[in-house]
């Protein structure tokens, strides 16, 4: 299969292609969609397989690496367009083309009718093909193409229904943001070529026998090596880290970036659950986890990266405490679960990031898909004050959302129990308390908000009866099912003691496998038992109060809390920061300046400037511009007389 | 004769201007022949142009001298040692082939844009394509200058006469600011041509100099021909001044909003497409290669106004209502990048600029060609008039897209390769000694230009084709033609096409590149 | 035989006569036969010189000389026939519409 | 003998000259100006140029002189003089100037006052008409014809100039 490993992202790319140029119809868009990510999935499944029983013997430690052209060679500039499957990418792509070809199924039913099916299928297909070439590329530009690639299908599929402003705005804005990120990655790059020569991650040997050389392994070349801004050193490693870990706020939306993906809830439900939640999200954590050799050069940023990741954890869980809008709860609760991969990826504990990005990954995808489902069987309400009794109108969708709301809040054995505890363990035996704390209280309040969300929609009594709800049709239930099977077996991927996914990991991540002592287990036990008090809490304090929820109504803890949460609701403000007083508003008026008055009046009026400064002049030569023919033969007689003059004096 | 032994490349320049002669037999009043007529001439010779990637030999070994290929030389003024002297070498043959490709598409939108006096237009098309690819293959300074100025007159035409309300004052504009910058460029042709003609006459009694760019760049480099310092980098900037007025680099840019602005779609589209890279090609074969030393001297200093050049233009970019003018501003920030490369004085960094020199012409052209294709249906380019476009037109919407986002530099399409690569030799560009010629601090500024173009481009692009249909005007707009889908289409193939596969553009102009940087070689990573 | 110089100080005084007529008349067709006289003049000075010489090739000059102002008179003239046509006038003055 | 010819017809040509200047009636004009057309012919014939003399006389003299005759009373411009001189501030300017430039010349043909003519026989020859004649139809064969091309291009000028009732293009 190792040969065929291109085909993994060439399927979904094909179905793009056939869905632009050729199909017309829904029907077959849906199919020929799902088909080419399930191929996908079906062949990744089979390299997958065959890599674990029988390994490629030629590399130490196991990799396959498939150039399939030179892309750009320029000098000693040498990049080629190849593609690389090794244990991390393994379960990457699997997680990619499982949940995206679930999820591809569930757009079936779920965009039935829209306007523009094709054109989303197009896009779902084409952000898979991205997506597998961010996890699948073995250097960082092509990775850095499917980066943006993903960036881009964000932003088409956030702007599906562009007619509203909203959603325009959300998708733009997404574009952007990333584009900050972006940027600095570009610069991460090209100071990681600057100094190791090559951006592929690994060696690579080529069929004619060259070596590509790769940078990972080498990353110790730059310990040490220093840059210098007037007044300041710093590290190189420091740098291009710091850089990349830009990069990552702006995809994996972590503060101070994250403002884009609340506002990308804009989108159809099964993109926010495919993108924003399962697989796009999680590319920076993707991305440190790859690059952990330079990171782990750089003390300074490593703890940077984990302040970032618990403090967004902690920022976001607060703001998904108070929303209204059911999307926007698991928008705000995605955010704080990628803080959690990132505050463990700054502590080393990458293992920890992957295994809680996959489980997040199925969990999420199967909340977002729940919450879709609610939605399309409310008839596009997102209210949360509007619903409230679904569970006997929706028992499929009721089940399966409350598995993955346990494995979300981490209750055992739910997926996200073994994931995250291992995150809070490692926090706890790390030897920052204040993280463990930050950790420690999200994973709380994430029990609480689902508790609260449960409640709100499923119990209680309908508020708003101007819909009637029903259960979503099995082409919807189906995937929602297999999900939530995964959400519960997920967590069986690293068992503490078997370690599967540590050991499957340890070539490429250089991690081993965590102690798991009596301090964990006491510890364990008590984050489960305080997160399912907590989601209790949150679950029963909204059902006893579900009378006083009506739309429009505040929250009924507003009482006791007052302005702090309508800080919470608006995130602490700190989007608004950016719309209203600051970045933006700043950047609008500096270039209505630019282009209003300095460009027109500054530089282009010292060109009309030297323009009328010459016609003044030639204006005054007019008056020897008489008509009079006889001035100038005058004009010409006075010039013969001097020349002939000038001539006899010489 | 070149190595072919028939004068291939003297027929892809004057190809034009014959079937230009040829127009003047179509009837006046004939639109449609004489569009045809131009049109197949035009493809013609990019037919033939073809011939040359196919024929070039990329190896080449490094010369002396810039190593041509395709030479056609006569004795022309042989008393001044001028001579009709074209070649082209890896740095000329994509800008070449960009030209020959770029004007049959153009010729093919003046269906749509150009409605009065079509002949006359036409033959201008064809006159103003025979002196831009003038321009790049010429190899005597002489036929240089003339080629570079004659490219002025029909452009200048094309502006005043198919203009909109303000063409005259755009096109007097264009015409002086341009003109002024290449007479003193002609004044350091012919000042350089003389201290050339009495360095060599001090050893060869009689010798009459010449205008052969060759004969001279090999003359410096080996030794024989020395310029004074202060007298090159006056020279270097004589020079620069030209090309950067053409480029046009801050601050020498005002003149291209409003030639954009006033001239039909055609002309904007040559002129963004073909005529900004003649500045661009003179800095690399002029500056480059006959002053190294003080480009090294002024490097830091361009530098430093490109990257104002691509912050400033994006910035103004974003505060435009009119489409074409957003495009006109983003030009200014490309072009910018474009100089960064080119004086970042690496392999990455001119390879580099030149495929953005290629890039843009794609991108920019495609940009023009669809302002253009709004304009014919609504007369107005207001991004405020417009809303939901792609709901309306589909296919206008999509191929919009694709063309907004190489402009934006993403990966996998054209832009990126360029601005990477840019932006890559910038960071790198350092001399032998360790010294610091651009270094990551541009970039970091650089990469604003990235995230602005984002900015607004996606400002434009979600302004006028999202949203809803709001004004009903729009609502009836009819998509693409079959015409304006041909026309496009052709467009986006090279847009994709050099994303993936840039290697087919760089691996002939490797050997050139290396040999215009000849005197920097060693300028090396500062690893 | 007359030196050379005598023809020349009389072909430099006919021909200032000559220009003195070009700046003080106002009479078109005056203004072209000062123009007249100042070719001759030149025609004088050359016919001089070509005896100075001992060289046929200034009498040749001389002849191109009095074609080209045969036609040049003819075509002035017609001009002026022209614009006294518009103008009823033959007043140089009169005829200043290119003022600057 | 020949220095007495010489200074009487040069007397005759200068005074033909200052009185074409100051004629006001252009006929009179013309008439002093044939005056010292004829002069100068008898000048060219003691420069040993008979053939330019009976140019002179026939082309300037003859033709030239009669156009100016025939234009002259076929617009009856006789006196197109008679307002006042718009530019009468420029008069003295003129002559201050024609001064100049008559001193700069005569102080060039003091400087050279001895510059005798050869006394070799060929002198007497060398302006003979079978000369010129030869001369212009070898050496000076192009620049002849292309004389005759401008006289053509001439006559041309002339019809077109005044056409009248042209059709409108």
């Amino acid at each position: 299969m190792f040969n065929f490993i291109w085909l993994i992202p060439l399927l979904p790319l094909v179905g793009f292609a056939l869905n632009v140029f050729v199909i017309r119809r829904e029907r077959e868009a849906g199919y020929v969609a799902t088909g080419a990510v399930a191929l996908s999935f079906l062949v990744a499944l089979a390299t997958f397989i065959q890599f674990a029983f029988s390994p490629p013997a030629e590399a130490k430690p196991p990799r396959v690496d498939l150039v399939l052209w030179n892309w750009i060679s320029v000098g000693e500039f040498n990049v080629p367009f190849g593609l690389l499957f090794d244990p991390l990418s393994g379960v990457m792509v699997l997680l990619v083309t499982g949940v995206g070809a679930l999820i591809h199924l569930y757009s079936i039913g779920y965009m039935h009718g829209d306007s523009r099916v094709v054109r989303y299928f197009a896009y779902l297909n084409l952000f898979v093909a991205m997506m597998l070439f961010l996890v699948m590329s073995d250097n960082m530009l092509l990775l850095f193409l499917g980066w943006e690639g993903v960036g881009l299908c964000s932003f088409l599929l956030i702007g599906h229904w562009f007619e509203r402003r909203t959603a325009t705005s959300a998708a733009a804005k997404a574009f952007v943001v990333n584009r900050i990120g972006d940027a600095a990655f570009l610069v991460a790059m090209m100071a990681i070529f600057a100094h190791f020569g090559t951006l592929s991650f690994y060696d690579i040997e080529l069929a004619d026998g060259a070596v590509i050389e790769g940078f990972l392994e080498r990353a110790d070349e730059i310990s040490g090596l220093i840059f210098s801004i007037p007044g300041q050193n710093f590290l190189v490693s420091t740098g291009i880290a710091f850089l990349l870990l830009i990069g990552v706020t702006g995809k994996s939306a972590q503060l101070p970036l994250f403002v884009w993906l609340p506002d990308a809830m804009a989108g159809p439900t099964p993109v926010s659950a495919l993108i924003h939640a399962a697989t796009m999200v999680t590319a920076g954590v993707y991305l440190m986890a790859r690059t952990h050799p330079i990171f782990e050069l750089s003390a300074a940023t490593q703890g940077w990266v984990t302040w970032i990741g618990a403090l967004t954890a902690l920022i976001a869980a607060t703001a998904a405490v108070a929303q209204w809008d059911i999307k926007r709860v698991l928008a705000y609760s995605t955010v704080s679960q990628l803080g959690f991969m990132v505050a463990a990826a700054g502590m080393g504990a990458y293992v920890a990031a992957i295994f809680h990005l996959l489980t997040h990954g199925v969990f999420k995808a199967l909340l977002f898909l729940g919450s879709g489902s609610v939605i399309h069987g409310t008839h596009d309400t997102q209210d949360m004050r509007k619903m409230g009794g679904l569970r006997e109108h929706m028992p499929t969708t009721f089940i399966t959302y409350l598995v993955g709301a346990g494995a979300l809040a981490g209750i055992f054995p739910l997926a996200g129990f073994w994931s995250k505890d291992e995150i809070i363990a490692h926090a706890w035996s790390g030897q920052n308390f204040s993280i463990f704390l930050l950790l420690f209280v999200s994973s709380l309040l994430t029990a609480f908000y689902m508790g609260r969300q449960i409640a709100l929609t499923f119990f209680g009594q309908q508020r708003d009866h101007s819909y009637h709800a029903h259960e979503s049709g099995q082409v919807m239930t189906m995937p929602l099912m297999i999900l939530a099977v995964g959400a519960v077996l997920a967590g069986a991927m690293n068992l503490p003691m078997l370690h599967w996914l540590s050991t499957w990991l340890e070539p490429t991540l250089h991690e081993h496998a965590a102690e798991f002592g009596v301090t964990q287990l006491i510890l364990a036990v008590v984050t489960t038992l305080l997160a399912a008090g907590s989601g209790y809490l949150g679950w029963r304090y909204y059902v006893a109060n579900s009378a006083k929820i009506k739309p429009g109504a505040k929250d009924p803890l507003y009482r006791y809390s007052g302005d702090i949460w309508e800080a919470l609701e608006e995130a602490w403000y700190i989007d608004r920061a950016y719309e209203k007083l600051t970045v933006v508003p700043g950047f609008r008026a500096l270039a209505r300046f630019m282009a209003g008055v300095f460009d027109p009046q500054g530089i282009d009026g010292l060109v009309r400037g030297v323009g009328y400064a010459f016609s003044q002049a030639a204006s005054a030569l007019r008056v020897f511009q008489s008509g009079f023919v006889r001035t100038y033969a005058l004009l010409f007689l006075a010039g013969v007389v001097m020349v002939v003059g000038y001539l006899l004096i010489i | 004769m070149s190595q072919l032994g028939f004068p291939l490349l003297s027929i892809i320049v004057w190809l034009p201007a014959l079937g230009a002669l040829l127009l003047l037999l179509v009837p006046r009043t004939n639109d449609e022949l004489s569009r045809r007529a131009s049109l197949g001439v035009s493809t013609l010779t990019f037919a033939i142009s073809c011939a040359l990637p196919a024929l070039f030999n990329p190896a080449l070994p490094e010369a002396a001298a810039p190593a041509m290929q395709f030479v056609d030389q006569i004795d022309w003024i042989p008393s001044w040692g001028i001579s009709y002297n074209v070649g082209l070498d890896g740095v000329s043959l994509w800008l070449v082939l960009l030209t020959t490709f770029i004007t049959p598409i153009t010729v093919l939108s003046t269906w749509d844009s150009v409605h009065k006096q079509v002949r006359a237009f036409q033959i201008l098309m064809l006159l103003l394509e025979t002196a831009m690819i003038g321009v790049f293959v010429a190899q005597d300074l002489f036929l240089f200058y003339i080629f570079w100025e004659f490219t002025l007159i029909p452009m200048a035409f094309m502006i005043g006469i198919w203009g909109s309300e303000n063409r005259i004052y755009a096109a007097v504009k264009f015409f002086l600011y341009t003109f002024a910058g290449s007479v003193l460029m002609l004044v350091a042709i012919i000042a350089l041509y003389i201290l050339h003609r009495d360095a060599i006459a001090a050893t060869t009694p009689g010798y009459v100099g010449t205008f052969d760019f060759g004969v001279i760049a090999e003359h410096l480099r080996s030794g024989s021909f020395v310029l004074e310092a202060g007298l090159a980098q006056a020279l270097f900037g004589a020079f620069f001044l030209a090309f950067a007025i053409k480029t046009p680099m801050w601050p020498f840019h005002t003149w291209l909003p409003d030639a954009h602005v006033q001239a039909p779609t055609a002309g904007s589209v040559i002129l963004a497409g073909v005529l900004l890279k003649l500045g661009t090609y003179g800095m690399i074969r002029f500056n480059l290669t006959l002053f190294p030393d003080a480009s090294l001297w002024a490097a830091p200093a361009i530098g430093i106004l490109a990257v104002i050049g691509i912050i400033y233009g994006a910035m103004t970019a974003y505060a435009q209502t009119d489409m074409k003018k957003l495009v006109a501003y983003s030009s200014v920030s490309h072009m910018g990048f474009v100089v960064l490369g080119i004086f970042a004085l690496n392999q990455i960094g001119v390879s580099g600029a030149l495929i953005q020199m290629i890039n843009h012409g794609l991108s920019t052209g495609a940009l023009f060609l669809l302002v253009g294709v709004i304009y014919e249906r609504r007369h107005t380019r207001e991004i405020g008039e417009f809303g939901g476009l792609w709901k309306v037109m589909p296919i206008y919407g999509g191929v919009t897209l694709l063309v907004v986002l190489s402009s934006a530099g993403l990966p996998g399409l054209n832009g990126f390769i360029g601005e990477f690569a840019i932006m890559q030799g910038a960071f790198m560009a350092y001399e032998t000694g360790g010294a610091r010629i651009l270094g990551w601090p541009f970039v970091a500024f650089a990469v604003l230009g990235v995230i602005l173009a984002a900015v607004y481009l996606l400002r434009m692009y979600g302004g006028a084709f999202m949203g809803d249909v709001g004004n009903p005007e729009n609502a009836q707009l009819s998509d693409l033609s079959r015409r304006e889908i041909v026309v496009l289409g052709l467009l986006c193939v090279p847009i994709i096409a050099i994303g993936l596969f840039p290697n087919l553009l760089f691996a002939p102009m490797e050997t050139s590149v290396a040999d215009v940087l000849h005197t920097f070689t060693g300028v090396v990573a500062g690893r | 035989m007359v030196p050379t110089s005598y023809y020349v100080l009389l072909s430099a005084a006919l021909f200032t006569i000559g220009a003195m007529g070009m700046l003080v008349r106002r009479n078109a067709i005056v203004l072209f036969m000062s123009v007249e006289l100042m070719l001759n003049a030149a025609n004088l000075a050359l016919v001089a010189f070509a005896r100075q010489q001992v060289n046929p090739d200034g009498q040749v000059l001389v002849f191109f000389v009095i074609t080209v102002a045969a036609a040049e008179v003819a075509v002035g003239l017609a001009l002026l026939v022209a614009i006294f046509r518009s103008k009823r006038t033959t007043d140089v003055d009169e005829v200043s519409t290119l003022r600057g | 003998m020949e220095f007495v010819i010489f200074f009487i017809t040069a007397a005759i040509a200068l005074i033909g000259a200052i009185a074409m200047l100051v004629s006001r009636n252009a006929v009179h004009s013309a008439l002093f100006l044939l005056l010292n057309f004829s002069a100068i012919a008898i000048l060219f014939l003691l420069l040993r140029a008979p053939f330019l003399f009976a140019v002179q006389l026939i082309v300037y003299a003859g033709a030239i002189m009669v156009l100016f005759l025939f234009v002259v009373m076929l617009l009856g411009a006789e006196r197109a003089e008679d307002e006042k001189d718009k530019v009468a501030w420029q008069r003295p300017l003129a002559i201050g100037l024609g001064a100049a430039l008559l001193v700069e010349a005569i102080f060039v043909g003091f400087n050279q006052l001895a510059m005798e003519p050869p006394t070799t026989p060929e002198v007497e020859s060398f302006g003979a008409p079978a000369r010129i004649g030869e001369s212009l139809f070898t050496t000076y064969l192009l620049p002849f014809q292309i004389t005759g091309i401008i006289l053509l291009v001439a006559i041309i000028g002339v019809v077109v100039l005044n056409q009248r009732n042209r059709a409108k293009a």
